[in-house]
């Protein structure tokens, strides 16, 4: 157990916080939350000044702990988050590197890290929510192309988007997880639609899909077909991982100003407002250690991430939600003011427990996978 | 790409309790333990030593001192092992008595300590009592393994009392992991309606829901432990006592009637996560001290 | 074998309901809902003046006064309906007007308060407004069907505040029914690993928790109602608040994705919730209430 | 709705109130709680008293009305509680008065109304817990005579008790439901063995019951043969229904002991603590209210009460458990003396949320009989 840093990691602290001290200031002003292209752009660029300083590759080369002290200093310096890029650095990009061809890695991952290509996702369906396995957009198999046609939901930056990771059924008479194809679709390609999805935030930061006979080449399918399903839960490893780094040292920082407002306006005096604020820093403050704990075990297991996603994933989706119902004590009535801070955070807040695996399905990872009780209902 | 964070215990840690637990398991298995609930209130002097010389109590003294010269990190795994086992007597205060009170680093002596809050365990077993006893009067203890004293509360939580609360929280953890065991192991044995209960939903949500608080809480403890912070010892004392009172009623739960009898063992951890819980730095006063430093 | 402590909505009550119900269902279904959710900040005031019509307003203003004389137990059975159907508008305080503001009993007159925790609900749209609003400023309401200004807050409870609360708790109770409701038939519906959701015990246990939320809640603000008890009725507003709330979440997470969105009805009901939580005896003030008494 | 009474009503309560008034002062000391004997010495003797002055039959014959008032008055009296003649009054005598023969009417439920007999429950088994149906314990008939062997738990009273009403299987091939018998017991018969069984309260208030080959005269079974399941439905729902009137009376009472301690001993400065008393109250408050409804609804239905018992077990289970928790806050560090009140009930109260139908059983039964979700696992 040793929560200290080698001289090489801290020189990679210094020398990041250092150019993030130099960089920051000259980054142009956040584009409006609805402004799409503006977003892409501004993300963009900052994947390029990433990529042009050295740290473009931080989420795929570095070790674990250099990646968890890069996400760390970003967050602690107010960086922007990954944003556009999301997809393409932490989800297509490690897919393709793992699975790829040599051309299709030649292809598509520079293009990623330099900020000049974007991925989505389209991964759900509506009639496919935690059951993925369960998903009925068909591929059929004419020449040299696969012909889709389907409904994808839950995509974000969907309108920005060069790329889309898809999953497709190539194998109707398979049983579930075998028939299943991991395809790189191209956004502008005929019979594409992309509608935009209002969530109950407002805002309309995911996309509906509609595939209509859209032509995919075969040699944009990653991996065998029908083996699309292993190749994406590579990809979902990846996302259970270290992926919540960053909003764990934001949920840190956010106690520090819920405890400053509540100093400000008297609620802080009520002791039990007082002492809820101070079991969540407690659990916030395990739950970043328990992320220290789950990339040393994957940096001792050669970069993939444990069965410890599943553990912090629940606890940690409940604690953040649990923080915005505080913080709405802490605001009092200011709590239905969405002009204030934190609650239109609050509203995203209640996808926590169901996106990317509902809290009950990850009980039943846990309670199988992790304890081996049998499966069930 | 070798990083020095490794937050896991590394080889000599693992060592060092799986010593523990192989000595705990030899000395002190099921059968021991419900002898001494049927003959309670007696320290095992032997087995006492016995801990003495595998270094339970000198583990932080330095070499120099005839210590072991390690640090919390370590003590936190042996504690760990020992709330697991449901170990009775006064383990942290003659823990932290080990080079000041004569005889306590070796098993020799058995010491305990007047808590903050003013209770005292132990009192007529112990060979030394540290802190002002006078005028404590017994209590029927709630836990058939820890005789209780009320003294005067003092209130004040000295720098050996925030040890004392990491030490307590690390046996926490130890009944946390316990009953998520115990829980699983009989969700995998109990047939009811047909198939074994683990099959049930709201069982196994139970159980996954008892991991998670007991990774989360042993991560605490461990950090804690690393960073000997006082702010993060108070933390890790709040997840602790929280993961160990919840686990042990869930666990009482899976076990259905069964657990409800004095035969089966989950009473014993329920009871002693009261005593732990409220011993040092109970949950308010840990909230309040992780709060004051926001 | 006949006793009079019958509990249960008689038959003019339950007529009443119906009543009511029915009216709403036609005027205002799920399109007049999303309807309004479109246009936020007006009050439909056709519809309001067949809420007058109906006796909504005037319900408990005495016949020679022109109302229909009867009492709380009855209006807290309309107001679970219309908090049911997310009916928007002043309800509460038009309905507390009705006799003492003209035009109010009629629904001629919309009528909006300045609730104790300084919120105004409505104010752009009221006809009439009690209490000090002077200095009020908008919120961006989080509830698309509540806008609301803040105004400085009185935390004075006055008797009218007291049956304000008893019927927003009735409300509550409204929404938690809808919730419980709209989450069994999601969960009849919709299919996942190869069966309806509600066949898993994860999903039944959420359905089963909201509906015995919902008994408790709606038999503390009928019993609150027939006593009239300032204390009974704080109880109920506490109680019913947190069954609307967490019925509407945990009915969100039997949605899934789908309850997610803004098309889905659900959000509606639990910010609404959180609005009516928040606007009267909120659940500290409300628990304090309770325990003054004991 | 109306929580008034008829003034038959109120005259019942009042000349009920006077002869409490009057008559407990006389009572004998009670006894020991490990004096069994003398235990049920005290409650048959009780129950005596109740007999002469006419409220012998008060569970039985009285309206839900009255039954309501006769508990909430005994207990904010004082007076005993049934104790050893629970089963016999509340139980065994309900079910006889509904399935039995004249013959079997005549013979016992006058010695259990006049408190000279006392009965005891031999439905639970160690391994059938929450699933009742797959008991185990076998009746073969032999002659006139059923002989029974097998093994029973969870029986109080046993020691003293003359009857106990068992369940057995009288039909191994039949499914689960359909084999089952309803008998009566007598102790003393030969073959039968009671063993105490030590609670994690430490006390010895149940019994485990040995039964080796004991012979049961045919007319000693209520019900047809292999029809005892239904049988025992009528006996649970009496249970479910009504039972806890008195408990919720006995919670509210402790509501105001637990604030009084708290105003003495300083906890009541806590805004939390307060809070936490004042939530508790409101909801002992509703469930109180909740009884009532639930009677109007069986005074209503003739009687039999209905679903509201499940959904009323559930919650008044967990608040009573969380009550405890409560008090053991304002005892502090005294929360750990069992010599102190309260401390004693809180161990009794973990089996709250167990016996009788399991917290998970009772959200199955609420899901599935009263919202109609689909039988599953």
């Amino acid at each position: 157990m040793d929560l200290s840093y080698t001289a090489e990691e801290e020189e990679f602290r210094a020398r990041l916080r250092e150019w993030l001290a130099a960089e920051l200031p000259g980054l142009p002003p956040r584009p409006d939350p609805l402004d799409w292209p503006g977003r892409r752009a501004y993300d963009c660029g900052w994947q390029r000044r990433l990529y042009d300083a050295g740290y473009g590759h931080v989420h795929w080369d570095a070790s674990p702990t250099q990646r968890l002290i890069f996400l760390e200093e970003t967050e602690r310096a107010g960086a922007p988050y990954v944003g556009a890029n999301f997809v393409g650095l932490l989800h297509a990009g490690p897919t393709i590197a793992a699975e790829g061809t040599p051309e299709q890695r030649e292809r598509w991952l520079e293009p990623v890290l330099r900020g000049d290509e974007v991925w989505c996702q389209g991964f759900s369906e509506p009639d496919a929510g935690s059951d993925l396995a369960s998903l009925r957009t068909r591929a059929v198999r004419d020449g040299d192309a696969y012909v889709v046609t389907g409904q994808k939901i839950w995509t974000s930056h969907a309108e920005v988007a060069d790329w889309c990771e898809l999953l497709v059924r190539t194998d109707p008479e398979a049983p579930r997880h075998r028939g299943i194809s991991w395809l790189a679709l191209r956004m502008d390609a005929p019979g594409v639609t992309v509608r935009p999805l209002r969530t109950l935030a407002g805002s309309t930061e995911f996309a509906e899909l509609f595939l209509d006979e859209v032509r995919v080449p075969v040699s944009h399918r990653v991996g065998e077909e029908n083996d699309g399903w292993r190749v994406t839960m590579v990809t979902l490893s990846f996302e259970r991982g270290t992926a919540f780094v960053g909003e764990v040292v934001a949920c840190r920082r956010l106690l520090g100003e819920l405890a400053r407002t509540a100093r400000e306006n008297g609620t802080w005096d009520d002791p039990a407002l007082r002492r809820r604020l101070g079991a969540l820093a407690a659990r916030f403050q395990a739950l970043w250690r328990l992320t220290q704990r789950n990339v040393s075990e994957a940096q001792a297991t050669g970069g993939v991430p444990g069965t410890g996603g599943s553990v912090f994933k629940l606890d940690y989706s409940h604690a953040r939600q649990e923080l915005y119902d505080a913080a709405a004590d802490v605001l009092g009535p200011d709590a239905l003011d969405l002009g204030r801070e934190w609650n239109l955070d609050r509203l995203s807040s209640l996808s926590y427990t169901i996106a990317a695996g509902t809290s009950q399905i990850q009980r039943n990872i846990v309670a199988e996978r992790i304890l081996g009780l049998p499966k069930g209902r | 790409m070798t990083g020095a964070v490794d937050f896991r215990p590394n080889e000599d840690q693992r060592d060092l309790r799986r010593g523990i637990r192989e000595l705990l398991a030899g000395r002190f298995g099921r059968e021991a333990l419900r002898a001494a609930v049927d003959g309670p209130g007696r320290v095992d002097r032997g087995l006492w030593k016995e801990l003495g010389e595998a270094g339970f109590f000198a583990l932080r003294l330095p070499e120099e001192e005839g210590g072991v010269g390690l640090g919390l990190p370590e003590a936190v795994l042996l504690f760990e092992e020992a709330g697991r086992a449901l170990l009775p007597g006064p383990l942290v205060a003659t823990h932290l008595a080990a080079g000041a009170v004569e005889g306590a680093a070796e098993g020799l002596t058995v010491v305990t300590e007047v808590s903050p809050e003013g209770l005292v365990p132990w009192l007529d077993a112990a060979d030394v009592v540290r802190g002002d006893a006078a005028g404590a009067v017994p209590l029927r203890s709630v836990d058939p393994l820890t005789p209780l004293h009320r003294a005067p509360r003092t209130g004040r939580l000295s720098a050996g009392a925030v040890e004392a609360a990491l030490l307590t929280a690390a046996e926490q953890v130890g009944t946390a992991a316990w009953c998520t065991d115990a829980a699983v192991a009989h969700a995998g044995r109990r047939e009811q309606f047909g198939q074994v209960i683990g099959g049930f939903q709201a069982v196994k949500h139970l159980c996954a829901g008892m991991l998670v608080r007991t990774e989360v809480a042993r991560a605490a403890v461990q950090a804690a432990a690393v960073t000997a912070d006082r702010v993060e010892i108070a933390g890790a004392k709040l997840l602790a006592d929280e993961a160990a009172v919840a686990n042990a009623r869930d666990c009482l739960q899976v076990h259905g009637g069964m657990g409800f009898t004095w035969e089966a063992d989950v009473h014993l951890h329920l009871k002693r996560a009261w005593v732990r819980a409220a011993l040092v730095l109970p949950g308010a006063k840990a909230a309040e001290e992780v709060a004051s430093a926001l």
